[in-house]
Order: C-alpha cells, then structure tokens, then sequence
C-alpha cells in the first residue's frame, strides 16, 4: 500500500483489500479471436489488480485502437477506449489533473510504435505516472495483416507482398532512449511470469513500459515460438533477476559475459564461473546495461524477460503538484476578484 | 469642434477622436511608447482602442522593412469600437517606418519624423533613391522634421551611459512630444519610470530627462501652430482596465474554473498567435490552473480530453494549422460527449499563410472538420474585451450540455486592446454541475430530457466503473453498438443536443434600424468596424441595421425574422463567404457576401462604402 | 413471368430478378459460397450486383452473433443498380444466422435451412428461448429444412478427411442446391475446385461430391416443388468482369500512371475500409507503382507531397479519421499547389464510429476541413465500375490544374460488387502534361491563362531551382509574401481555378423526366437505389427525374437549371444534409433532404416511398 | 563522385565540379537575428555543397517550421519550407520516387523531437536516404521563446515561469535507438568542423543524423556557452576520431577509459597510458560504444562531438527500386490492357 499512498481511501475501501481477479472482470463478452495471446494478457491483469489494494474505481484503462485496444471493455474498472496512438497524452491529461487515479496505458506495436510513437516517447521521458502495456504480436491485427514496425525486414504481409523494407524497431531500445524510469519486457503465455511483472510496474512511480510478447494466432502464428516455446525457452530466454549474475539454460549452464562492451555467450564449467558472468542491475543510474539487454536477440543471444530498467524520477503529475502548492504558498490562494482587479485601472464615475 | 486659447500663447482644438500610429525599428521601442500614451489616456477617461503591428520576423536586420514595429490608438471623447481607419498623426522614428506606413496617411495627416535617421545608409536600406524629405514626395502632408535622437542626446548630456542606452531613450522623447502635443499629464509615465527603473537610477533618470525634454520641445519650439484636446469620453461608470482579447480570454476560464468549481487545466501547443493565453495562464498557478504544454497539438487535444474525462474545466487553445491536426481527436470528444472548450485564434490562412495576420478563415472548419457527422457549438466573441464573457459562456455550454465547445478568437481581437469595465465575481453566473454518483440511476449515456447532456461520472466514483470511446455508443447503456437504428438515433441525438442550445441563447439582437433597407450581419472581431459604418450610415439617415451572431452554431432562433425585416442582407467577412454560406442555406435569404482577405481588419470606410453601394442600388 | 415444362416433371418459373443472402458462421465460408454463384450468373450473362457483409470483428466466438458472415446477390435478366433491398431466398447455416437475417427476409420468403447446426447448445448462443423451427415463428416464410451437414457427410463418406475437414465443405452442398434451384451450371466452380485444389485430390474430390450432391439433393428430393429460370440480360456487348469498388479504384489509378507516362506512388496507412487499395497497388510493382506504408497519415501524405513535388502521380488514400488527420498536410498541398489525389473510402463516423459501415458523412470534411480558404475540387464515384473513371478524372484534373483533388468512395463502393465493361487502353484518356523546363520563361507561380495552373519544374530540371512553401506566396515570383493584397489576389485566385474546373467537365444529365414534378439528386454510392426507384416511379407514370452529381467541387454548369426544372428536388443521403447545404446555399433553391444513418446503403423501397410521400404532396 | 553515383550527370556537369560557395547562395535576403548560430550554419552549408560534385538542380532542401525553417530559402537549390515538423515525410516521398536527388532535412529541437518525434524515428529506421541537420538551440525561438524537448529541466521559459517540470531527451541516444546509420554533433561555432561533419553526412549512404549546437541569442542566449567557448572546449568537448584513443584536454592529458560498463574521465600519466583509453570506433556493429558517447554531458564528462556512428545498411528507396527490378524481371514490365483483362472474364455479345 505504502508504494501508492496518494490513493484516498474510497468509502469501502476496506473491502478493497479482500477485491479478487473476478471482481475485475467487467459484464462485456471477450471478443477476440479464440486462442488469441490477448485472453492470457487480460488474464493476468485482471488477477494483478487485486495486488495493489487500490479501489476499482480509483484505476483506469486507457486503450488506442488495435486488437489490444479492446482490453478495457473487459475491465470491470474505468476504461476508455480512444483512437489509433493517442491513449498516452489522454492518460497525461487525466493523470495530471487527478494524480490519485491508477492509470493504465493499453496498446500494441502498431498503436504504440508507428501512429503513437512521439506520445509514447514524451509520456516516457516525462516520466507521467502510467503503466503501459504493449501487446507485441508483430503484426497490425485489427486491420487484418499488415507490417508493424516490429515485424522483421523481409516479411511477407498483405501490404507487403514482396516483404517488408523496414528495418524493425526495438521498442524497449526506444523506451529506455526515451528515458523511461521502469522498462520490462515478458511473454504472453509465461502466465507468472507475466503477472509479476505487471505488479512489478503497478508499484513502480512513474512511466512504466511493458512488452508482452502476444501471438496472433490469425495474422503472425508463431511470431515467438522460436524461443518462448515451453520446450526450449530456458535455453532461448534470459529471465533477468536484480542483483543476480547472468544465467540461462535448462541446466543453468549458460551465462552472459561481458567481453568490453560486447556481451558474449559463455558455457560455464571448465574455468567459466557465475563469476565472470555480468550481474543484472536494473538500478544502474547508467542506462547502459538496459540497452544493451534492450537489444540482445535470439539467436545470436537468449532473449532478456523480466524488468530491464527500474529507476526512481520525480513523476510529472508529482512536479506539477508541487509547482502549484508553491506557488500558492508564495502568492496565496488564488482571489479571482483581485485578479480581475489587477494590473492598470482607473474610474469613471 | 470650438476653439480656445490656453494661459500660454498657443490655440488650443478640442477634438472628438484622435489616431496616432508610433512606428520605427523593433529596437525603437514603439510598443512601449504606444502603450505609455495608451495609459495616460485610458487614465484621463477617453474611449481608446489599440493594435500593435508586429514585425513577422522575430529580430529583422535593423533599419529592415521587415523590421518595422507599430503601435496604433485611437483615442477619443465618444464611444469608438476599432483602432481607426487611418491615422491622423504619424510619429515615423526611421526611413524604413516612414516607408512602410506613409502610405496609411491621409492627405493632411500630420508626420512627424526623427530626421537624425535618415541617413543615406538607411534610406539605402529601403532602397530610397532620394530622401523623402527633401525631394517633395511628403508635400500632401503637415510634416514636423525633429532631429530627436540629436535633441535627445542633449538632454541626457553628463549621464554616465553608452550612446547606445542613450539612444534607446529616444522613443520617450517623442511620447514626451505627443503628451504636449495632446495635453496630457506625464505623471503616469513618471510613475511608472520610477516602478521600473528605480533600482537603476541612471536609467530612471535618462528616460525621465527624454521625456521631459520632449515635452518641453513642444512647449518651447515654435514648430507646432497649435495643440489639440481631447475631452474624457462618457463610459459607463465603473472600474475599468485596458486589455487584449487574448489576455480576456485566460482571465475569462480562470473565472469560468472559479464559478464552476473545477479546476482549469490547459493543453496547448505554441502557436502565433495563441500562444501568449499559454504563457499567461502559466502564470495562474496558485488558482490550480494546470497547463500542459504538449508535444503537438494532437497531444494537447488528446490531454484536454482527458482532464474533462478526470472532471476539470478542459480547454485547449490553438490556430488554424493546429485546429486540423486536433480534428480527429475532437471527433472523439464528441463521441464521448465530454466537456471542453477548443480555443481557436484565427491566422491569416491556408497552411502556414501569413501567421501574424488575422483572417476569419474557420469558421467552416470548426463546425466540419471531422468525419461523419459531428456538431459542436461555435461562439466567437466580437471584441477584446467581449472575450471574457464568452469564455465564460463557452464554459457554460460545454459544462451543461456535455459537449465540446469552439471558441473562434482571431490575430486581431488577440493583440488589440480596449478599456473593460472589471465585473465584481458575484455579478459572474455559476457554472456549477453535479457528477454522477447514484449507482442506481447511472448509464453512462441516459441523458437529461431537458438538455440531452448524458451523465458526468468521472473516475474515483464509487460503483459507476464504466467504460466510453470512440466507437458508436449504444443509447443510454453507452456499450458498443453496430445496431443501424441506434447510429440513426444516437446521429440525431447528438444533432439535437447542439441545436436545442438556441434555446438556451439570447435571441439576436439589432442595433439601429429594426427593419428596413440594409442589414448588416457580421461574427467576431468585424464587429467594432462595421458598428462604427452603422453609426455613420445612421447618422446620414440611411435605414440600417446592425446584427453580429456572437453564438454561431447554433444560430439564435430569431436569426430568420431577423433577415426577413430588411430588403438587403450583407454579410461581411475576412474569408470568402462562411457564415453567408451558412446563412443562405439556413434560411434561404439572398444575403450577399463582402470580402476581404488581406489579413487585416476591415476599415470602417470599406464597409460604409459597400453598404452605401448597396444602398444606391449598386 | 411464363411457366413452362422442362424434361423432367418439375415446372419452371421464370424471373426477372432473384436476390439470395449466404449467411452462416465466418468459418462456414459464405463469401466463398457467394462469389461462385456470383460467377456463374455474370458467366450466364445476367446483370448481377453483390455485397459482402463481414463480422466487424477479426474471428468472433462460432456461432455467436458478431461472428455471422454474409453475402447477398442479386441476379437479373435486366439491368440492376444494387444488390437488391431484401433477399428472395435466404440461406442460413445456423441459429445465429437465421436471428440476424431473418427480419431483412419479406412474407413469403424462401428460407433454407441447415437443421443440423439447430442443436440446444448453438440456440443457446444466441439466446433462442425455442427453436425458431417448431415453434411456428417461421410460419409466414416458406421454409425448407434440410439437414445439410448429415447428407453432405454423407456424400463424403470414405474420404480419408476428418469431420472437421468434412464439415468445411457443406457449404458447397448448399452451393449445389442453389445451382439446381436456378438452373445454373456447375461448371464454372468446378473448374475452379480443379485450378485451387488440384494438387489437393482429396479436397478437391471432396468438394466436387459436396456441390454434386447438393444439386442431386434438389432434382431428386420432393422438397422444392418448382424450381426457377433467371434469363441472361442485355447488356452492351463487349468482355465483362465483375470487380469492387476498391479494385476498381486501384486498377484506374494504375491507368492513370500509364496514361499520363508518371510512375504512381501511393503513401498509405492501413485503415478499414480503405487497406486493400494499399493491398492491391503493391502487388503492381512491374508497373513500377512505389507504394509506401507510412507510419501514420499525416506521414502519408507528407509523402505524397514529396511525390507529387518530385514529379509522380502522386496518391494517398484512407478513410474518415484518417482523412481528418492529414487536413494540415492537405494545405500544404494547396497552398504549393502540387498535383495529388487524395482518396477517402468513407465510412460511418463520427471517431471511430462502425469503421466496417458505409456512411457520406465526409463531404463537408472533404470540402471545408482545413484552417483558411482552401479549395479543394471533389469527385465521387457512384457505382464500383465508376470508381476506374473516376480514377482517371480525378488524375485529370490534379495534372491539369494543379490541385490536390478529393475522391469520395464509400464502404458499400469499397466492397459492392458489379459486371464492368472492360475498356481498351487507347480508348483511355491521355493524361500526359509537361514539366517546366525553360529558364526563361520560368516563374514558380506564373499561370497557364486557360486553366490557371501554375509551373510544374521538378527537382533535377537545370536553372529552375525554386523555393516553395506553406506562407503565402508572392504571385507569380512565389517568394513569401506579407503584402494585404497579394494574399487577397491569390486567395481569389485559388479560388477561381478551382471554379474554372466547372468549364471543363461536362453538364449533369437527368435521367428520366427532364423536368416537372420532382428531381432526386444524389451523389456518391446512392446511386444504385435512386436510380432503381426512380425507374420504378417511372414505370408508375410518375414525373420524376434522376440527376447524380459525380464533380461535387465545383459543381457542373447547369446544375441551377436544372434545379429549377422542377418543382420539387429531393437530395437523398446517407448523412444529415450535406450536399443538401451547398445546393441550398448556392442555388437558394428550397430543396429538401431524405437522410438516413444507420451505416446501410439506402433501399430502393425507402427513396421510392419518400419519393411518393413528396409527390402526394405529404 | 563515387558515392553518388546514382546522380545522372546533368547536361552542364563538367561545371558542377567548378561550382563554388557562392553558387549555392540564392538571392533572398538572409532573415535571421544578427547574431544567430543559423548564420553560421547556413554558411558551412552553402561551403559543402560544391565538396558532393552533385549539380544543384539535383539537391533539395526541404525544412519544416521554426527559424531553422528558413534555411532552404537561402539555399540556390531546389526548396520545400513545409510545415512543422513533417519535413521527414516529404523527404521520404520525394527520395522514394527520384532516389537520384540528394535529399536534405532542415530542421529544430521542437520539429524534429516535438511534434516531429515520430516521422524522425521512422525516416531513419528505415534508412531513408536523407541528411537531417538539426538546429538544436533548446528553445523554441520563432514563436519566441517556450521550452523545447532539449530544453534543461527547471528551465525558465515563456510557457514555463516557474521552470519546466520535463526532462529533456538527449537527440543523439533517440536517434541511435531509431536505428540510424549516421550520427554526428557539431557547434555552429566551430566552423571546420561543421563543414567536415556536414561533408561526411553527405556522403553517407542512408540516414544521416547531424545534431549542430546552436546558438539563439534572443532567447535562449549561451545556452552552450559553459562547453563550447573558445577558452575552455578543448578541456570540455571530446572530438571524436575514428580508430583514435578518446583523448582531450588543451593539452592532450585526459582520457575517457571504461570501468565495466562505465566511461571514466581519467589524467593521462603516472600509469594511465593512450593503450588504457576507449578507441573511437563510429563503424562498430554494436551500437553500445555510440550509445554511451551519446549520454556523456558536461560537467561529469566533456560533451562528444563528431561522428559517433557510421554503418551502412541498404536504403529504403534503393530496396524499394530492387523489388520494382526483380518484380519487372519476374513478370515482365506491367501491360495495361492485361491487367485490366485480367481475373475471371466473360463476352457478352
Ligand atoms: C487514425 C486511424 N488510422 C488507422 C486506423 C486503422 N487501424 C486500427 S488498429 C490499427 C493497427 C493495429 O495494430 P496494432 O496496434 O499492432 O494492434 P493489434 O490489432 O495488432 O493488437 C490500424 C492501422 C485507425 N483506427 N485510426
Ligand atoms: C502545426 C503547427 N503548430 C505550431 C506551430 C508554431 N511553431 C512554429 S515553429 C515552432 C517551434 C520552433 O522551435 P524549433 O523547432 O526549435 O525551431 P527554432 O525556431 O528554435 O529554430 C512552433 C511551435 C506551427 N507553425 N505549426
Ligand atoms: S487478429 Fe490476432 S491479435 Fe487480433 S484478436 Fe485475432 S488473434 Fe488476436
Ligand atoms: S530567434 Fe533565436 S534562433 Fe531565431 S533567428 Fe533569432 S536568434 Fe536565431
Ligand atoms: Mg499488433
Ligand atoms: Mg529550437
């Protein structure tokens, strides 16, 4: 609780904290393709909530457009689902005029990378205090199948025959270029894993930005399954633990090491020790280690999973906040009769 | 127009209006001159009205025709509603301001030119093949050749300063003129030197020394044959301030946000010329105003969108360039039934156009400028001080009906200036609304039979979890909806919300004749010319009137019979012809048009002229 | 209608026009089941006009109500305008089909259904309390039960598939009933079994044996007691294919690029129901069409600019928002006055509003959606084979004059479906215009006397390096500009070559009576309906006209004369009045609207029941 | 010549290699404040150009608004002054249909990274082949004066009395992240090196980002003076050279050498040796070596100017022209009457 302290206590707050997932999930039927990756997101978020002892009706989903964008409908919170890459400056609006909401960004890679990119990257570097979740299925879905800035150069999609031309973005390079004090990444059917990265930015202050790896079983079957597939994820996926060294592998036999400033695969055994290994820090004040995670990639590296970045920055509504309490300490409440009064005057009687 | 004479030996003219426009470098200080006269006479009780003259550069080269800065009143002993058409006196301090604003005087006009500046290297500048001052071209007017920046160094003679910072001085050597020439007490000045200056006595000196020195000049030259009087003029009596529209425009939301209880919240992009309501309610803090300045104006309507979702007074203001970009998130406002007000002040268009000129060029985009069919409530106020009561009025609208508001400013009520009477806060309307709490009785789009606003239920409102955007709403139960009847009926319940305001407006109202020949129908900021060209067509017997629609959309519900009591309708306007358009469709009436788009205001001789025209049968 | 014998005993009635709707579950291949019997009938040489009905939804839960897919299409031996307003024949292959249909089905209605999909689970779904087919509230259709998924498994029986396989294939089974029911040949689809499974031989003999045993099922079984004849229409001779809106309009502007020897480039995002121009240009590379998927709109039409200003055919394209986005960018357009076409599939709006929904909400949008004067001329096809004219006309007026031109298409355009006559390339216009190249007589803003065009000089064309941009222009040099009355003369004169365009398209013809009681204008894809009843009215002795305005901006010539030919103009649309406005507003004519907004095309029997309300006076 | 091969000689081209500095200038009458950085840059612009050998009918200006705008009009070549912060987006239209033009993009801190953000990011991910040279003088100076994305936080500005609550994003570390081939930063007062960077950005192949300090004496006055003062650069700017040891001061005595993942400002001597100090390598594969250079900022560090990444990467119009080729090649030029005969036909006679 202590994390969100400018949460007000809602008259049945005390119930608030016997709240569970079911008391999150609204009457609206789900809609979206069957097996889709989005049902296991919603799962987890609606299991999440309860964790953060914050009434229903003091947090708000905010969606764009896209598959993704319908998220909210099933939230039995408030929710608003605006256009296409606009959910960022809505929730900036919202958050900086009621600071004690929960805000949560909904959001995919087209909605968020290629129409929304400039809000996604000025509500980041501003550090305004909401949780963005980007479903990732590389694909635009909603809009039956064309490239996204994910998808990988070369493929074949309806609005390109021929395979793409563009290079794919890295989106959380982009967010940790975009100042972002907390940025994580995990998978849509990694269920725990998923859930407690969602608490981890729930109780985060500030900007959160979240990629959950989504399959879009219609449009990008598959677009993961090379390393996310129960069978050799250990092997393919890097699950990052603060203050831990490195390591991966189903025996736990693989590491990372740092070879100057290039990070290098190693097998541990025969004089390679945890040791040698890097050691996660998402707290580094340097952004540095996060990037390089941000762009490890199979199959030249395990794919990082897990909280990349985690730093602590004033947030915006916070800043505003206080520039206002100051000022109206310095020059009292504001009088609307003296200002009107104010400046040259003169009477005509 | 009688004729006294004064304890010293000059006649004195009493006259009922005077213009004067200071013109010079942007390093002249011209604005400050001007305002300093503009002071000093709102304080000696006459009717003024201003319009400064940016350069469109933010530094020209000095002695640049781009360069060239102004400042124009008009100040006078009746009631007057523009700046003026021409000026009467020209106060000219270089070559280049002479160049580009001779050409506004009327034969006669006094000139009165700083001779120190005109070199060959400036008149070289404006490319002057021979000085106007010596090769007759001024002979149609009374011309004063002062060398001031000379007398002027004079006076400071023995101030430890730069000629630089003596030069500077200058500008108030002139107004010290000009306070003789119209007999004005230099006491406001004088106080207001010591406010600003106080601390750096050198400088408080040599401006009080320059203007001394001015006034003195004409007391003691024999160069003016006469000075001039202006009587106070007869304002209703009360406390009054001179402002700008756009300094009306914050103070009227901070007063709106005040009388409804919510706090202000402003997301906004710069823009020319919107920006300063940005900077001034920046300033506002400590009434809870919040201003966002965003990273496009898409983000600023986007913000905006959601403080009204939130609960606060939700505004945003912009130009032209920056209405399109927010168009599409307006389209959300109105499908989400929110409340906020979108400021707009208008710039000489399309694209980037001429940014510092004014122009009424979106009034069309305002009221269609988005997909499918989306209406909104336009008001647009008539004159700097007008827009205080319409943010107000913007805000009430926006607040009781759930809607998003248009509010059409433009370049020229933005930076002109008049004397307003302070309103006390009690005498201001409540705006007060209630939230929705009762679960019982919640959906998120049930609407008030009376205005069909749908609720207000705003996030932290226990029970009422609920979800609204951007896709067709479902009456009442406000779900997703693809049913073709509900599009049908939620179409026309939007449609009627907007157009059942008329009834909530005040019916139009018609200065001078009240049927008859001619009606002149005007919106926004052509007000204070054409009410001037009524008054004078009045005043030559003609059977005219005068209506100006400060609620656009939509129209007041006597705007037809209104129309219907004249034989002519002429519908002036700074764009091709919008509210004529929307006049003509509305009701049929073979209003004309009068155009005029050369991102200035109307001049009060075009409209009296064309109205004449018409008159005659022309 | 005649009733002859055939060879075997049942009787056979022949009709002018059969309209049948495929609904099932989006797996059970509707589409498919539709565009086979579209084939055939265009193939037999009858007049046809189809539309598709998708879920708005990607993959809705089976048999749930969002997840039914339809597909409607009307087949006749003379000339049809739409898909027809209510199906003859309804074919439902499940509960949650029937419930969505069954209303659009008329008293008397043929109604087939697949009894096996009526099981309790799928009532459920779809909130059946009982069965729609025992408890008699299907009494007023006639209905044929028939329990397709058994006797096609059947039909199957010791394929090596699985009954999932299985299943896929009833909907030939149904397919194969229709064929029978209508005389139609199987041939053509099972050609094209061979052509798409023919490496598939299970499949494909799986399939041949579902539509074989559909038609055994009709001409053995008792159930159908006549069955009916649909003779080949006449029209014009020449080679035919059936073809979309949507194809149509990429197929004309690829024309266009050969026609006027510029490569096309097309700057796109996605957007329903606009995304497949962007899916089929870009399979035209050998046309050497550059198409680029931008990362929004305002970014697709900065890149159309950039095209345009580098000398291609430049073409953007999107849908309502869309177009609200790119409104700033579309200025700059008209103020560099580069040639462009921008095109908006428009849908119901206001936001996001149905995006799979037809609406022509965009006119005014289209019209007035930017910030100043921005004219803009507009066109908009009326059928889907119209959308390839119009192609080129709009190409036709952007290269002549200059202009970013508008293109109004609509959801029901975009995937309606009609025969087109295929028309030989050098019966095509030419289009070809030439860029500026000679430094003498080269002025960035000179215009052509005639069409008031200015210079075309491209990047790379030696000695006329230029600068251009969104501030005003000077005219002629084309440097900024400030001056009051070079923005007013350039506004006019924007203005004027946009109205100089009504010189140059031809005059709107009436069809029908050529004057008297009543004229019904309409624009866009209402086409089909107004036509329709218009003939109908006329076949009633009614004195009713049909004029259709494909150049909406500016409108043609005669457009006033031919308003006041009659007595009466009826505008039908499907928004609240747009056109309606300028047509009041411009010819002052008292013109009434017949709106309606439910994201459907208009019924014939809607314009002729207004039609005849307005005649009797009511 | 070599690199711009795909320039067509034009008919007087023998001339272009003859063309000089004042070839390059228009006739319009320069507009900026006496004393702004734009002059400058403006003039090592106009002293490049001829250094391409490309005719000035084949090079464009295109710039979006601010005073940095006003650029092209100064420029002999062809001009677009289009609208705030789009200029990318008719860049890549124009690139995309005459790949044969040399394409420059003209632009500030508020239209690049303000209301520019987006289309920056996705012209140079898929390395358009475009030169943006932004103006970065931390305010916005044509509408006179409010806080620009660069501007530092608590910055006090027309729209910020109190000081701005933002925190300002490093251009160079957005760009890199956005996948971008070249990335430079110069000072509009050191004038050789200008020239040099804005050569080398010239002759890169794809996307070239060049953020130039500037200077805007109006409003925003010595903004970069603390670093970039003719008295102390040497001590506070790190000039970067390809394959050089990171050395800097007057007198060549410190360093930059790595600890971990951590730059080090170290003095040369007593131990510390040029062999201990980080080698500049702006071709490296690894974008971590530009990354870190990008955030390094006086006074913790001297500020990196020159060429931080150089790496080549087909273009977007020259992929974009090979599909056309290969499709050509693989179904023959496109025939019209085909086309439009094609699908299911049928006679009606
Ligand atoms: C202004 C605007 N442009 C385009 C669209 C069409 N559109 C809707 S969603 C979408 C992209 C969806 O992709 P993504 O954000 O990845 O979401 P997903 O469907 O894959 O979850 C597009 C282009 C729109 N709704 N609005
Ligand atoms: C759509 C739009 N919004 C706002 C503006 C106003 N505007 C012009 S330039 C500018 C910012 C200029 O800052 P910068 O890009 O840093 O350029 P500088 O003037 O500092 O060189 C703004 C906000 C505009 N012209 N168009
Ligand atoms: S289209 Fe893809 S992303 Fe969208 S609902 Fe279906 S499976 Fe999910
Ligand atoms: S305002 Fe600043 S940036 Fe603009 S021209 Fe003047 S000095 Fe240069
Ligand atoms: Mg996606
Ligand atoms: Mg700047």
């Amino acid at each position: 609780m202590t994390e969100l302290t400018q949460v007000p206590l809602s008259p049945e707050n005390e119930a608030v904290i016997k709240l569970t997932r079911k008391d999150f999930a609204s009457d609206q039927e789900v809609r979206w393709c069957p097996g889709c990756g989005d049902y296991s997101i919603l799962a987890q978020t609606q299991k999440t909530m309860p964790e953060f002892g914050v009434p229903k009706e003091n947090i708000v989903f905010i969606s764009g457009i896209g598959c993704s964008g319908r998220l909210p409908y099933y939230m039995n919170t408030y929710g608003f689902h605006s256009i296409h890459g606009r959910a960022p400056t809505i929730a900036t609006g919202l958050k900086a005029s009621r600071p004690e909401l929960m805000v949560w960004v909904i959001t995919g890679d087209g909605d968020a990378l290629s129409i929304g990119g400039n809000h996604l990257l000025h509500a980041m570097r501003k550090n305004v205090d909401i949780k963005v979740v980007m479903h990732n299925n590389r694909i635009y879905g909603l809009t039956k199948g064309q490239a996204s800035p994910t998808s990988e150069i070369g493929k074949v999609t309806k609005s390109s025959p021929t395979g793409t031309i563009d290079q794919p973005v890295m989106p959380l390079s982009i967010a940790i270029a975009a100042e972002a004090t907390f940025v994580a990444r995990s998978v849509d059917t990694h269920t725990e894993h998923l859930a407690k990265t969602f608490e981890r930015a729930g109780f985060h202050h500030g900007s959160a930005f979240v990629e959950v790896l989504q399959n879009c079983n219609i449009f990008n079957d598959g677009a993961w399954r090379d390393f996310t597939d129960r069978e050799f994820r250990e092997d393919r996926m890097l699950v990052l633990e603060h203050g831990k060294p490195m390591v991966f592998g189903k025996d736990r036999d693989k590491g990372i090491r740092l070879r100057g400033l290039h990070p290098e695969v190693v097998q541990l055994g025969d004089g390679i020790t945890e040791d040698d290994l890097l050691v996660h820090d998402e707290t580094a004040p340097d952004p540095y280690l996060a990037y390089m995670l941000s762009r490890m990639w199979w199959p030249e590296y395990p794919v990082p999973v897990g909280v990349l970045r985690n730093i602590e920055r004033p947030t915006h509504d916070r800043l505003m906040s206080d520039q206002i309490a100051s000022e109206i300490a310095r020059r009292g409440p504001g009088d609307l009769e003296k200002l009107l009064n104010s400046g040259e005057t003169w009477v005509v009687e | 127009m009688t004729t006294t004479t004064k304890p010293h030996e000059l006649p004195v003219q009493e006259l009922e209006r005077v213009t004067i426009r200071f013109v010079g470098d942007s390093g002249d200080g011209m604005q400050l001159t001007g305002t300093q006269f503009t002071r000093t006479a709102a304080a000696f009780g006459n009717d003024i009205s201003t319009f400064p003259d940016y350069p469109a550069e933010i530094r020209a080269p000095a002695g640049s025709l781009p360069g060239v800065s102004g400042f124009q009143i008009s100040f006078s002993s009746s009631d007057i509603h523009t700046p003026g058409d021409q000026p009467d006196v020209l106060v000219a301090m270089n070559p280049a301001a002479l160049k580009a604003n001779i050409a506004d005087l009327p034969a006669g006009g006094a000139l009165i030119v700083n001779t120190d500046a005109f070199t060959a290297a400036n008149l070289a500048k404006v490319s002057y093949a021979s000085s106007p001052l010596t090769d007759g071209s001024l002979s149609k007017y009374s011309v004063f050749e002062i060398p001031i920046s000379t007398l002027n160094a004079r006076a400071l003679d023995g101030l430890d300063m730069t000629t630089k910072q003596v030069d500077l001085t200058k500008n108030f050597f002139a107004l010290g003129i000009m306070f003789w020439l119209y007999e004005r007490s230099m006491e406001p000045t004088l106080r207001w030197i010591e406010d600003k200056f106080g601390k750096r006595p050198v400088i408080a000196e040599a401006n009080r020394r320059a203007l001394k020195a001015g006034y003195a000049f004409g007391e003691t030259t024999e160069i003016f044959h006469t000075h001039y009087r202006v009587p106070a003029a007869h304002l209703p009596p009360g406390k009054y301030r001179n402002i700008t529209g756009n300094e009306a425009t914050a103070l009227g939301f901070v007063a709106a946000s005040v009388r409804a209880g919510r706090p202000l919240f402003y997301g906004s992009y710069p823009i020319t010329p919107a920006s300063d309501i940005l900077h001034q309610l920046s300033g506002y803090k400590n009434f809870g105003v919040r201003t966002f300045q965003a990273e496009d104006e898409i983000a600023a309507m986007g913000s905006t969108i959601g403080a009204a979702y939130g609960g606060a007074l939700a505004l945003t203001g912009t130009s032209g360039p920056g209405l399109a970009l927010k168009s599409e998130a307006i389209n959300l406002a109105v499908m989400t039934e929110l409340p906020m007000v979108i400021v707009d002040v208008q710039r000489a268009g399309p694209s980037t156009g001429m940014p510092t000129k004014t122009e009424q060029g979106d009034l069309l985009q305002s009221l269609f400028g988005r997909n499918g069919e989306s209406p909104i409530p336009v008001v647009a106020p008539a004159t700097p001080a007008d827009c205080f009561d319409l943010a107000l009025e913007a805000s009430r609208i926006a607040l009781t009906y759930m809607t998003p508001v248009m509010y059409l400013s433009d370049a020229f009520l933005a930076s002109g200036a008049e004397p307003w009477r302070v309103p006390s806060v009690e005498d201001l309307p409540s705006l007060r609304v209630e939230n929705a709490t009762d679960r019982a009785t919640f959906r998120p789009y049930a609407r008030d039979p009376e205005t069909l606003a749908r609720m207000w239920a705003v996030p932290g409102t226990p029970g009422l979890e609920h979800r609204i955007g951007g896709i067709e709403k479902a009456d009442i139960s406000g779900n997703v909806s693809y049913d073709p009847d509900n599009h049908h009926r939620m179409t026309l319940l939007r449609n009627a919300k907007v157009a059942g305001i008329a009834n909530d407006i005040p019916d139009l109202d018609v200065y001078g004749a009240q049927d008859g020949e001619l009606l002149i129908l005007g919106w926004g900021s052509t007000y204070g010319a054409i009410r001037s060209a009524v008054e004078r067509l009045r005043a030559e017997g003609q059977s005219v009137g005068h209506a100006h629609v400060r609620h656009i959309n939509p129209l007041p519900r006597n705007t037809g019979d209104v129309l219907r009591r004249f034989r002519r309708v002429l519908v002036p306007e700074l764009n091709l012809g919008q509210l004529l358009m929307l006049i003509r469709a509305t009701y049929l009436v073979d209003a004309q048009g009068y155009q005029r788009v050369r991102g200035k205001p109307f001049r009060i001789a075009e409209i009296h002229e064309r109205a004449e025209q018409i008159l005659a049968g022309r």
